[in-house]
Order: C-alpha cells, then structure tokens, then sequence
C-alpha cells in the first residue's frame, strides 16, 4: 500500500519533468546512433537552426500566455523581412535600419491583430487567420516571389562571434533571457499571466484586460518580425517559402515544452527554450541519420506523439 | 439633504433584461457597524455590492460617502473610494502565487529597477496573511490552495488596499468552522478599526453572531431594516421569506433496507485512503468531516471523475442482484449535484431549459429531442423550485448564485435517480428553497432513492440523516447511525476527540 | 419611463446603435454588391456558375461539418484534410490493384474511420491536446501518402468517377452527397440528445461529465465522424478529378476547413456552430473566389480581399454573440 | 450540348478582361479572336510568374502585329487540384477556344481534358507532361526538367572527373524540390540518372518542400554525417542560398579551383545561379528557357484554334558553367536580366 503510494510519487515527479528526461534520452539514442551528433559543432549547427524558432516560440508563448493563439506569425515573419529587405536593396535604404525596421513591421501588424481581436472583439483565430492570407498576398505582390540577398552589412552580422557563436544566435539567447525575466518578473508580465489564467476575474478586478491582450499580441508580432531579421543573417536572403507553416511548428514546439494552450502557464524560459531544441534536436538527428525521407515526417510526429503521451499521462492520475 | 450617515447609497436602480434587480434601493451604514444584507435568491444583494465594488454600472442613484456625493462607475472609482468586495466565489489568479495575488494592484510598487522585489514581497505577503490567522505559504501558486485559502487573498487584498468599505458576499458557504471563526474575528478586527462592513450571507446565525444592524431585500426592493439586538431569528425568516418557514425533519424510523451500493476497498492517492461502505435503499447517509477531509475526492473517485488506484463497487440492478460497476456506467446511473457550480456543475453559456433537462436527455428523446416537454418540464421545476428568472430561456450565468444552485438541484431531481449523490445541497440558497430542497431530498428517500449526501452544515446531516460516516484525513474513521446524530457527537468525532476512532 | 419598458428596451440593448448602422450600412452595401454584380457580371448567377460553385465548396463543406462537430465539442481538426488525402489516395490504389469499386470505398473507409479513432483515442482517452494530437495525425497521414503513392497521382476506375463525379440530371453527385451530408449532420447535431451532449461537452465538459455524459465516449464518437466525413469528402472529390494525389489537399486546405467552420459561425472555444453553418461558411469562401475571378482579379489578390471579408464577417458573429447573452 | 448553352449564357461574359475593343468584334462569328483560357496551377514562385509575364507580353505583341487578335482569361489555382477542375470549367462556360492548363495534378487533368474536348475545344498541357494513358493533350509544352538536371549534373560531375577525382569517390547529396510535385521530382530523377550514368553515387537525400530554411537546416547534419560528399545538387538556385549559408558556416564556401571547394550543381539559370556561376562558386546549373515556353504556348494555341496540328514542343536545357557563361552573357542570352528590366519599369 504505501509502496505503490511512493512509486506513485516517483512517477508524478518523473511525469511532472517528463519532457525533459525524453529530450535527455532523445539525445542519448542519437548521440549512440552516430558519432557525429555529440560535437560541438553539431551542437552549434542545432543552436543556429533553432534561432528563428526559438524567436517565433517566444512571442507566441505570450500569445498563449493571455489565452489567445496567434496564426499569422509565420506569414508575419516573411511579411516584415520581405518589406524591410525590399526597402534596403531595391529603395536603398539604411541598411542597418531596415534590420531595425523588421521587428518594428511585425510589432505593427500584431497591433493591427490585438486591435481586432480586443477592440472590435472578434475571433482571434479567424483574424489571425486571415492576417496571414492577407499577408502572404500583400507579399507575393511586393516582391513578385523573387528571393532577396541581403548586402554585405548584413550578413557581417554572422561573422561577429561571441563565445564562439555567432552574434545572431547569443543575441537571441539574450533576448529570450530577457523575456523571461519580463515574464517572470515585471509587472507586466506577472499581469499578462493573471489576464491567462482567468480573464473574467481580471476584468472584475479592473486590470485592463485588453490593453494586456493587445501588448501581448504586438509582442508575438514583434518576436515574428525579429525571426524575419535573425533569418535574414542566418540565411543571408529573404525567400518565398519563407514563413509557411511555422505557425503550426512553433505552437508545437512550444506546447511540447510545457506552454498551455488554455492561457496563463507557460515560461520562455525553459519551457518555450526546450520545446524548440527539442523538436531542432529531432530534426538534426533523424537527418543525420540518413531517415527515409518519406518517413522523416512520419518519424518526427511519432517521436512528438509519443512525448505529448508521455506528458498527459500525469493528468490522469 | 443632511447626510446623517457615513455611507450612504440613495435611491439606487439597476435593470437587466427582464428584470429590475435594484429597485430603488437605498442603504445606510456608520463607521465602525456591521451591516448585514440578507434576503431570497435573486434579490439582489450581489447586484448591489457589485455595484459598489464598479463591477457594474447602476441606472441611477446616487452615493455619499463622508457627506459627499461620490461617482462610482468603475474599479477605479471603487477603489479610489476605498472599497473591497470579497467575491461570493473568491476572485484568484491560478498560476500566480499567493503573494502576486495578494498585490495585484499593488505590484508596481514592488518594482524596482523595472523589477519585481520578490523577497520583500513575500515579506508582506505572510505579514498580511499572518494578520488574518492564514496559514499559506505566499510562495504556493493560487491553483493549489483551498477554497477558503483563496477567499484569504481576498481578504489580504482588502487591508493591502486599506480599504474603509470592506463588503462580504457569503463568505462562508465554503469555509472550514477554524476559518469561519478566523474571519468573524478578522471582522471584528475591522469594525474596531471603524471601518464600515457589509455582509451577505444565508445563514442568519451568522447574522445574529456579528451584525449590528441588517436590511431585508427581496425582488430588488429593500423591505426590512432590523436593528440585531431587536430581533429574533424567527423574525428575521419571515422578514426573508414572507412567511414562516418550517424545518425539515426527517421523523423516519430508523429502517434497514436492502442495500443498493456498496463501495469496497476504494483508494485514490492522495486524498482518498481505503474507503468501505454501503447505502441501503430509502436510506440518507450523511458524509461528515471538515473541510477538506475529501469527501469531495471520495465521491469523485467513485464515479471515477478522479481515476481510482484500487476498489470495486457493486450496485445492485433491476433483478435485484448486486453486480459490479464502473464508476462511469454508475455516474450515468445515478444523480451527482457538484460541489463548485461554475467548474462542473452548470453550462453557463446555456439557457436555463437546457440545463435543467441535461442529467437525462433520454426522458426527452425517441430518436429527436422534444424541445416541447424539454420547456414544459423546466417551467415546472421553476416554478417548484422558486427559480427567479423571466422565462426558461434566460442564460444560466446570469442568474444569481442561488438560483444557480437550484437549477442543479433541479437538473438531479428530475432524473428521478435510485441512487443520489449530493455534494453541498443548499451551498448559497435562501431558507426558503433550503426548506424546500430538504422536503425534496426526504421525499426521493422516501420513494426508494439512496441519498448520499455530504454538507458542510451541521444542522443538515442533524435534520436529514439516518446515518452519518465520519470522514477524516481521506478515510471513513467512524458510523454514527440515527440515535446517535447530535451536534456534540458529530463535532467531536470529525475532530478525533473521542477515543478509539483514530486509525 | 415605465419599468416595463425600459425592461423592454434593455432587451434589445445588446444591440447598440453602432452595431444597428453597421448591420444595416453592411446589409445595404450586400444588396448593392450583389444588384451591382448583376448588372456587371450577370455570369455570376447563371445557374451554371452557381452548380459550379456548389460542386467546387462540397468537399470543403463536408470537412468543414465535420470540423464543426469537433469544434462544438470544444476540440480542433487538424488533420481533416491531410485523411482525406490520405484514404483517397489508398483506395485509389486499391481500385488500382483490384479494380473493385466496392473494395476500393471501403478502403478509403477504413482509412477515414481508422485515422478518426487514433484522433478520438488521442484526444479523450490518452488526453492529449487535440490541436496536437491531430497536428500528429496531420503529419503521419501527410508522410504515409507521400510514402504509398511515391508522389505520383493514380488515377480511378471509370465507373467509380461515373457514380460520384457525374451530372444526376441537373444534379451533380457530389452537390447530393454534400447535401445529403448536410441535412443528417444538421439534423443530428441539432435534433438529437447525441447532439445536445456535443454542445454540452463544448460548453462545459467537467458539468458534462458529472451529468452522467460519458464525454471520452462523445469525444471519440465525435472524431470519428469528423474522420467519416474526410472519408466522404475523399470520394467525392476523387471520383470529381478522377484521380488520387497529393495535390489533394494542399498546406492551406486545412485552414480552408477551419475558416470555413469558423465563418459559418462555429467558435474555437467550443458549445456553438452548426453543420448548415459549414456550408454557408465554405459556400461564401468559394462564391467569394468565383467571384473575383471572374472580375479577374489574380489570385493573389483575392487572398487579401479574401482575408478582410473573413474578418468583416466574424464582425456578425461578435454581434450574434452579444444577442445571445442578452 | 453543354457547349451550346454555355454559348447562349455566356453571351455578356465575352466582354472578358483585358482590352474592350477587341471584344467587339468577337461578336461578328468569325475566327479573328482566339480565347485562351489558362488555368494557372499557383504563380508563388519567380518561375511561374515570369512564364505568366512572357506570356502576356508575348499576347500584346502578337495582337500588335497579327491579325488574329488573342484574348485572354486567367484563373490561378492556389496548388489546389479540386479548384483548378471546377476553374477549367468555368473557363469552357466563358467560352474559351483554347485551354491551357498547367496541371496541379497530372492525372486529375485527365477529367478536365475529356471536358474540354466534349466542349469541342482544345487542350495544351502546359509545363507538364501528362501521365500517360489517358485522354492527351492537343499539345503540350513544357520545359524538360529531367533534361535540366541531367545535364547540370552530367557538367558538374565531368569537370569533378576532369580535375582528378575518380568517379566512385563522387558522392552527391541531393536536395529534392517537394515530393508532392512531379516535376521537382523529374529534377530529382534527372540528377539521379546523371549521376549513375557517370559512375558516381548519391549519399543522401534531403527533403526541401522547396524551402531554403529547410535546406539549410537539414544539410549540416547531413554533411556532419557524410564527410565525403562532394558535390551538392539542388533543384533551384534559390535553395542554393541555404547550401552557402551552410558552407560559409563551416569554412567551405570556397571558389571552384581553389582547395577545399564544395562541387555545387543546380537548375534553373536565373540570377542568382548565374552570380554563383560568375563569382565562381557554383559549378553548373541547367538553364531552362522559360520565355520560349510562353511564346510557343501562344503560337500553338492560335494554331490549335484555327484548326491545325502544332505537335508537342519541349524546350531543350543546357548546362551553364563558368567555362561558357561569358560569351552567353555577352550575347545578352539569359532571359532573367531581360525580365528584371521589364519588371522594373
Ligand atoms: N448580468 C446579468 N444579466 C441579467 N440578469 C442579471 C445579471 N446579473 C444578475 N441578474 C439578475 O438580477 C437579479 C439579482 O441578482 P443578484 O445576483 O443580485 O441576487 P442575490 O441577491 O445576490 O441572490 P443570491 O442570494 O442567490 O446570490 C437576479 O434575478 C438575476 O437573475
Ligand atoms: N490528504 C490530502 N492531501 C493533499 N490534498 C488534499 C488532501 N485532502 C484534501 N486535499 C485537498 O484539499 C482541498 C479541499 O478538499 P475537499 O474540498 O475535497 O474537502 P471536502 O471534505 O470535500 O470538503 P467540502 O466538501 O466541505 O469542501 C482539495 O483541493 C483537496 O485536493
Ligand atoms: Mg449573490
Ligand atoms: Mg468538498
């Protein structure tokens, strides 16, 4: 009797860090089945990749946060880094301040988003939704799908390494770090997650619900924007394929690190962080792997599968 | 006009569609008094403490508080005027801690440096909890504390705010007697500070116990004022109800019928430990403990809401044979009226028909569901029930919070269960529909019906019950049967002060 | 004023003057539109393009029902879509191999009803988020296709295209099926106490629970006809192109069903919509469509015009929202 | 009989899109306006929307000079094979003469084929060739993209033999376009068949969806665990941004010559291949002539409605390397440029 209890215990503890102790095995299976997964390099190589999701998860963890998805962060990203690069390289403009200007231009339409969504009311779904077919056209009119380079300034960005990486990845690093201090530890933050986690009693509370659900938009905007710019000296070019499709990717990396879907739990960091290594970690190491590429997609869901099972079985008992 | 009082509210009226919820109503209170508000479900007691707190903009009417006339239109206002409500179901932020909580208005000025001082704040946070006799760990994240727990927030969130007007909405529907006796000495504290307090509550002992002066509503209009020391509680029952209201007593002898279910072995880590126990037919059997001895958790742990570790339950069926169950299969069986009527008890978004038909669509339907007899059926059982509403069709959520509970009731009722679990019968109804609930209960019992009920009032399990389990620390330690049932014996047995009850 | 009718007029207060002009301002400007496009594009009506239209939002309309049911139930379908491509492309392979119709339905079927219980199973028995849960479906289904048919389409045997891909009179099958659909689905969700329990699950599955609703049972059920329905949409849309492929369902069809749920007035939270919903909801999607096309508008464009009508749409529904709380 | 109703319904519609005028006459019966109605599968990519383009400006300058004045209808899919069935139908009830369709799915458009002949009209399958064993088209016109890769390839894997590598220790990694689409896969084909032709073999595949991020995630560790590859091929010359994102992150992005250069092979012949080739970073890429592609589609439409038989056209590819680029460039030979400029006016 009060063995099983204490297994019980054990168990909820395990479970409470099960995603976690999946990513340590993922990477232990890996690291057995190719030698060249456990490198510094590899492991740089997976930090590089994850950057621009990383950026996306981040914003869209506040998203989450205040209860509301948004779907336009994908299309977002390719929206702010194509006007801005459009602007450095064909209107000449500063290129320095168009790297600038791309967060900024996510952060707008996140306006425009929290806008509809808190002030004329309607269904943040639909209006993301439709912010992203609106997007994507406004895009394919502008640049005509061609891919854009980006000048050198840019991509010297890439060359400045900090500890050995490179500047775009400890910036990002630094910004999530950031963020999770904001998150954890402002009032703003503490006050976006009091809006999450019951929306009724911050209204009766007189909190300005909206206003919060409004930042937190322009927020997830901002960290699309900013996935355009860490994209754009990652890549070195602005491309049409851009954007599509990650609205689904970084919802689930980071429901996979343990943000709620339902508003009000959630962290940047770890939770967001190791959702979206985990999910890069996966990617690099069925890659290297050599996995059937009919089956990678096949492989990736089943792994995803089998750690949202592992995670659930916790509100069972 | 001379303004005799500290606080007054004149002449105030609010509508809502269909129904004039504060009908020219017009309240006085001095420093340093408290003020009881006490009437029917409906009358419109949360709508005028709302009103105060700006949860909700009046009509019309005016305030005055200290002789001048005041706006309150919002929360600002509100708190610009030093007023706290203490919310009928306590207003928390689950994933933040108890502290964040307890300053949510005031967490800017826990900032420094853009950020947040946590150690000071915890600082604060047990010196205010600490000053109302709470014992949380301002560190604990709100979604795991008590019910009464929270409603300490609230109370800390108050004197954080130092308010002059602290107003209570039944405070006391789910707290523990340690916590009740906590929170009239943390009134007490208040009205010696001279501070003005208002109270609503169901529970006129509570009245009589810590009011000096109480007013009467009924159906939006104030129709009684009674000083304390003038009053009896009979006066009070009739000035609430209109008429007399008798007690339900139930005079049964004490009968041994065949037994319909029968709970073995039942464990649910952590809150349920090895639970052992049948019900007969036509019997009421009371589930008695303090709060948060898990009555709640056994009851859900039958019907498998919780899933259990180990346990079987046999119920017998039609043939008469006592065969095991499921704890779905049982649930779908039996009648279940929840404890917290907003987590899973009601379909707030729903109107009041849908509701009340739910527990058992398949009376309504052969193959389609006959919308005519669903609304026939609901008009009825509101008009048995006392529900006061405009039509059928009006939505759940905007109903007050003891019509809420009796569209339950009613919901249960009708299903004309053989076995029926009650968690919390007459949580925040008036005397009327108490007395009324309690007669139906007796009647169901008397039909054959199994009632299993847990309550938090003592006088219920005394009146209604033919035998009571005792429930402490997840385990039933002890069976009182009829004979038995008396205050004295019930209280000392929840508190392990008998011998030989220990496990 | 009298306390009736004052009483009276907060009845209708939900509407306030604002919402009233934008009602009739938008229902004027709607009339306008359509009279101008008569005037203009009298193509538009003709019963030919109408039938077109209609025969082009089936499939759509019969996923986006049975995204409804999910979504008044209070999950999400991710993977509607990507089942569909999925069964249509096996049992093309299978009337492929055996060139037996009846095999060949079945197959598509089995795929359908076994993709809508691995959903069900996930969401109410494994407890898993459903927007995850069927995000993996999505992803398993999408890999398995692009696996079974090597990337290339298969094509379907004659008589199958000629059962559900033909004229019936004037009547174009796959315009039946979808209202056959319709009609059983609407009837279920709103007529029966299985319907009502999907409502009560969506609107509060704890209350649910406790009412003696079995929801895990609800819940699968619920994904199971929302994976029939893929099988459905599959048929008919396989036996329209006459072939299987990837190009079944491209990376946009799956927020296709979703808009369409959502503008024919279902909501993410769960507890309303309807299945005629679905259909006026994937109706207007493509009628919009048709309709700049014909006034040659590229499609680029349309997408962004596209966008702002979902939106100037859900503007009724916020609208409908507040009548029904008043 | 469907033609005849569609004839009397569609009457008001002839007055189509594009110039008034021209419509005018259209009404007097005989053949001086030719319809085309094209049935674009998506034009999300500079390909597709250049085609488009060239063919727009090739119907201008056709109704410049000609006689025979050519009208036309455009409808774009969005990818979505179901759409662009139920748009090819629409296009027969405006009355086309001629339908041009690049096929989203190339046994679907057998349907859509048999509609169009059941409406008397006629059918060119543009860019794609159709599965075999269905209705056919009346013509079709296409770049070769198999063709376009084998030969980059084929370059790029003789210049590797030439400059001392032996043909067994050739190890390709091959970036597919979208497994979905059949003509990337023609490319991936190409490549594949180029490669055993000369011996060499293909160490692993990657999976693009036709998106750069993507290659640049997938192809680290891909070359973390082959060492030994030594020629990358992709399908476009967008996704070879993401192979030089790569290199450059690992030292390899090195001139052709120079030690340490990674062998690159891609398809397509627009800018930025042509840069690469110029900079000397890419080794070969298939140069496919879109605008001819446009331009014959146009010629054997008008041809197709007056009632002759053009036949079939494929645009032949070649391989562009940094050995011949010159003098093509001297000669003003790559349509890309010419694109840009009209483009940016
Ligand atoms: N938002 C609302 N919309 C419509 N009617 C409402 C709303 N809020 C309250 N009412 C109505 O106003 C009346 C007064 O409600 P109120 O909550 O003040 O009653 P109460 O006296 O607190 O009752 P209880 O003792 O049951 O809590 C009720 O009839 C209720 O139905
Ligand atoms: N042994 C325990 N260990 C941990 N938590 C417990 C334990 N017992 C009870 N709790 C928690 O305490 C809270 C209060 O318990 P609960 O409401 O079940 O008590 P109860 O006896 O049903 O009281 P009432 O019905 O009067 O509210 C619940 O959140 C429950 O999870
Ligand atoms: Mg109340
Ligand atoms: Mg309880």
């Amino acid at each position: 009797m009060n063995n099983s209890i204490n297994i019980k215990n054990l168990k909820l503890t395990a479970l409470n860090h099960a995603v976690y102790i999946f990513g340590v095995i993922t990477i232990i299976v890996f690291s057995s089945l190719s030698e060249h997964f456990l490198t510094s390099t590899n492991w740089i190589t997976i930090l590089r990749n994850s950057t621009l999701m990383l950026s996306i998860g981040i914003g869209l963890t506040f998203a989450l946060i205040v209860g509301e998805l948004d779907l336009s962060v994908g299309a977002n990203c390719r929206f702010a880094a194509s006007v801005s690069a459009l602007l450095m390289v064909n209107h000449g403009w500063n290129p320095y301040l168009c790297m600038i200007l791309m967060p900024l231009l996510g952060g707008f339409i996140g306006l425009i988003n929290g806008l509809l969504v808190t002030r004329v009311k309607l269904n943040a779904w639909l209006v993301t939704l439709s912010m992203k077919l609106a997007l994507v056209g406004i895009v394919v009119k502008l640049t005509n799908t061609v891919a854009i380079n980006m000048p050198q300034e840019v991509l010297n960005f890439r060359n400045i390494k900090i500890f050995g990486l490179s500047s775009f990845i400890v910036f990002i690093l630094a910004v999530m770090i950031l963020m999770q201090i904001i998150l954890r530890y402002s009032t703003f933050g503490r006050k976006l997650v009091a809006v999450g986690s019951n929306y009724a009693a911050a209204e009766k509370l007189g909190i300005n619900v909206k206003n919060y659900k409004l930042a937190a938009f322009i927020i997830s905007g901002f960290f699309a924007g900013l996935g355009g710019m860490l994209i754009s000296v990652n890549l070195g070019s602005i491309t049409r394929e851009l954007g599509d499709g990650y609205e689904f990717t970084a919802v689930s990396a980071v429901v996979l690190g343990g943000v709620s879907l339902a508003g009000g739990e959630g962290s940047v960091f770890p939770k967001a962080f190791a959702g979206v290594l985990i999910l890069t970690v996966i990617e690099n190491g069925l890659t290297m792997m050599g996995a059937d590429i009919y089956l990678f997609q096949i492989a990736k869901a089943l792994i995803i599968f089998v750690m949202m099972y592992i995670d659930s079985i916790k509100n069972k008992m | 006009m001379e303004r005799r009082s500290y606080f007054e509210a004149v002449n105030l009226h609010k509508y809502f569609p269909g129904v004039h919820a504060l009908n020219d109503v017009t309240i006085t209170a001095d420093k340093g008094s408290v003020l009881g508000i006490i009437g029917i479900n409906g009358a419109g007691k949360s709508t005028f403490m709302n009103a105060l707190a700006g949860e909700l903009a009046i009509d019309s009417g005016e305030y005055y508080i200290g002789g001048e006339k005041t706006e309150i239109r919002n929360q600002k206002d509100s708190e610009k005027n030093r007023i706290a409500l203490i919310h009928q179901e306590a207003v928390v932020f689950k994933d933040l801690t108890v502290a964040e909580n307890v300053f949510i208005y005031n967490l800017k000025d826990y900032t420094k440096a853009g950020r947040l001082q946590y150690k000071k704040m915890y600082e604060d946070a047990s010196r205010y909890l600490s000053m109302i006799g709470a014992q949380v760990n301002p560190r604990e994240l709100a979604k795991n504390i008590t019910v009464g727990e929270k409603q300490m927030i609230e109370i800390a969130r108050a004197l954080v705010r130092d308010a002059e007007i602290v107003l209570f909405d039944e405070p006391t529907s789910s707290l523990s007697l340690e916590e009740k006796e906590n929170l009239f000495r943390i009134i007490h504290q208040l009205k010696e500070q001279q501070k003005i307090v208002m109270y609503i509550t169901h529970f006129l002992d509570e009245v009589l116990k810590i009011c000096d002066r109480t007013v009467v509503m009924r159906d939006g209009e104030v129709t009684g004022d009674f000083r304390i020391r003038e009053v009896s509680t009979r006066e009070l029952i009739t000035g609430i109800a209109g008429h007399e209201v008798e007690t339900v007593v139930n005079q049964g002898e004490e009968n041994e019928g065949e037994e319909v279910l029968k709970i073995e072995n039942l464990n649910c880590y952590p809150a349920v430990k090895n639970i052992n126990f049948s019900v007969h037919k036509g019997e009421i059997l009371g589930l008695w403990g303090l709060l948060g001895s898990g009555r709640t958790e056994i009851i859900r742990s039958i019907f498998a809401l919780d899933k259990p570790d180990s346990g079987a339950i046999y119920k017998r069926n039609k043939e008469g044979k006592m065969l095991k169950i499921s704890g779905h299969k049982l649930l779908e069986e039996c009648a279940y009226v929840t404890e917290d009527r907003h987590y899973d008890g009601l379909f707030m978004a729903m109107p009041i028909w849908k509701n009340i038909t739910m527990a058992n669509i398949r009376n309504f339907s052969n193959g389609m569901m006959d919308v005519q007899k669903e609304h026939e059926y609901s008009i009825k059982m509101i008009e048995e029930m006392q529900i006061k509403t405009p039509d059928e069709n009006v939505l759940v959520e905007t109903l007050s919070g003891g019509n809420q509970q009796k569209v339950i009731m009613a919901r249960c009722i009708g299903k004309n269960p053989d076995v029926f679990f009650i968690d919390e019968p007459t949580r925040g109804v008036d005397v009327n529909a108490k007395s009324f609930i309690h007669r139906k209960i007796l009647e169901l019992a008397r039909q054959g019906c199994a009632v299993v009920m847990v309550s938090s009032e003592i006088e219920e399990n005394l009146n209604l019950c033919d035998r009571v389990l005792i429930v402490r620390n997840g385990t039933i330690t002890d069976e009182v049967r009829k004979t038995d049932i008396s205050k004295q014996n019930l209280m000392d047995l929840c508190l392990g002060i008998k011998e030989g009850q220990n496990e | 004023m009298s306390i009736q009718r004052y009483c009276a007029k907060k009845k209708n207060a939900f509407m306030n003057r604002r919402d009233k002009t934008f009602i009739l301002a938008s229902l004027a400007a709607g009339a306008a539109l359509l009279l101008a496009i008569a005037f203009a594009k009298p193509g538009f009506y003709a019963a030919k393009n109408i039938s077109s239209i209609l025969i082009q939002c089936s499939a759509v309309a019969i996923m986006a029902a049975g995204q409804i049911y999910v979504m008044v139930s209070g999950g999400i379908d991710l993977s509607i879509p990507s089942v569909m491509m999925l069964s249509g492309c096996i049992g093309a392979l299978v009337m492929r191999q055996t060139n037996n119709i009846l095999l060949g339905i079945l197959s598509i079927m089995a795929v359908a009803v076994l993709a809508g219980l691995f959903n069900g199973f996930s969401v109410a028995k494994l407890k898993i988020n459903a927007f995850v849960a069927t995000m993996i479906t999505m992803l398993v289904a999408n890999g398995l296709s692009l696996k079974v048919t090597k990337s290339s389409s298969i094509p379907v045997p004659q008589e199958f295209t000629g059962l559900f891909g033909k004229y019936y009179g004037p009547v174009h099958a796959n315009i039946a099926v979808m209202i056959l659909c319709l009609i059983v689905l609407q009837f279920v969700l709103t007529k029966t106490g299985f319907g009502r329990c999907i409502y009560a699950i969506g609107t509060n599955e704890k209350s649910a629970q406790a009412c003696g609703i079995r929801t895990d049972k609800v819940k699968i059920q619920v994904f199971l006809i929302s994976g029939i329905l893929s099988g459905i949409a599959a048929i008919v849309l396989t036996a329209r192109i006459a072939s299987s492929s990837l190009s079944l369902a491209s990376d946009s069809t799956s927020l296709d069903v979703i808009a369409a749920a959502i503008v024919g007035g279902a909501s993410i939270k769960g507890g309303v919509g309807t299945a005629v919903g679905a259909f006026a909801g994937a109706f207007i999607i493509n009628g919009l469509s048709n309709l700049l096309v014909l006034f040659g508008i590229d499609y680029y464009s349309i997408q962004i015009i596209k966008g702002m009508v979902f939106i100037f749409i859900t503007y009724f529904d916020t609208i409908r929202a507040k009548a029904r709380r008043a | 009989s469907s033609a005849d109703d569609a004839g009397k319904e569609t009457e008001p519609k002839t007055e189509e899109k594009k110039t008034e005028a021209d419509s005018k006459d259209s009404a007097s019966g005989e053949k001086t306006e030719v319809t085309v109605g094209i049935a674009w599968p998506s034009l999300g990519t500079q390909a597709w929307s250049a085609m488009a383009d060239y063919l727009r400006w090739y119907v201008d300058e056709y109704n410049e000079k000609n006689d025979v004045k050519v009208k036309l209808i455009e409808t774009t899919a969005g990818d979505d094979a179901a759409a662009q069935e139920t748009q090819i139908r629409d296009l027969l009830n405006q009355n086309v003469d001629v339908v041009v369709s690049g096929a989203i799915d190339t046994t679907a458009i057998w349907s859509s084929i048999t509609e169009t002949h059941d409406a008397g009209k006629k059918f060119i399958s543009f860019c794609r060739r159709l599965t075999p064993g269905g209705p056919e088209a009346d013509s079709t016109v296409a770049p070769d993209t198999y063709d376009t890769a084998y030969v980059s390839v084929d370059a790029a894997i003789k210049k590797m033999i030439e400059s001392g590598i032996s043909a067994e220790d050739i190890k390709v990694i091959r970036v597919q376009g979208d497994l979905k689409d059949q003509n990337a896969m023609r490319y991936g084909e190409g490549c594949e068949a180029a490669v055993k032709d000369n011996g060499a073999a293909i160490a692993a595949d990657i999976e693009s969806n036709w998106s750069v991020e993507t290659v640049m995630n997938k192809l680290a560790p891909t070359l973390q665990a082959n060492p030994d590859a030594n020629l990358i091929f992709t399908p476009n010359e967008d996704l070879m941004l993401g192979v030089q994102s790569v290199l450059e992150g690992l030292g390899k992005w090195i001139k052709t010559g120079e030690e340490g250069h990674m062998y690159l092979a891609a398809a397509g012949g627009c800018e930025i291949g042509l840069n690469m080739i110029q900079e000397g970073y890419l080794d070969a890429t298939g140069y496919e002539n879109l605008p001819e592609v446009s331009t014959n589609t146009i010629d054997n439409a008008v041809k197709l409605a007056l009632g002759e038989e053009p036949g079939d056209f494929f645009v032949k590819s070649e391989a562009i390397t940094p050995e011949n680029i010159q003098p093509l460039l001297d000669k003003d030979y790559f349509w890309v440029y010419d694109y840009v400029k009209k483009t940016e006016k």
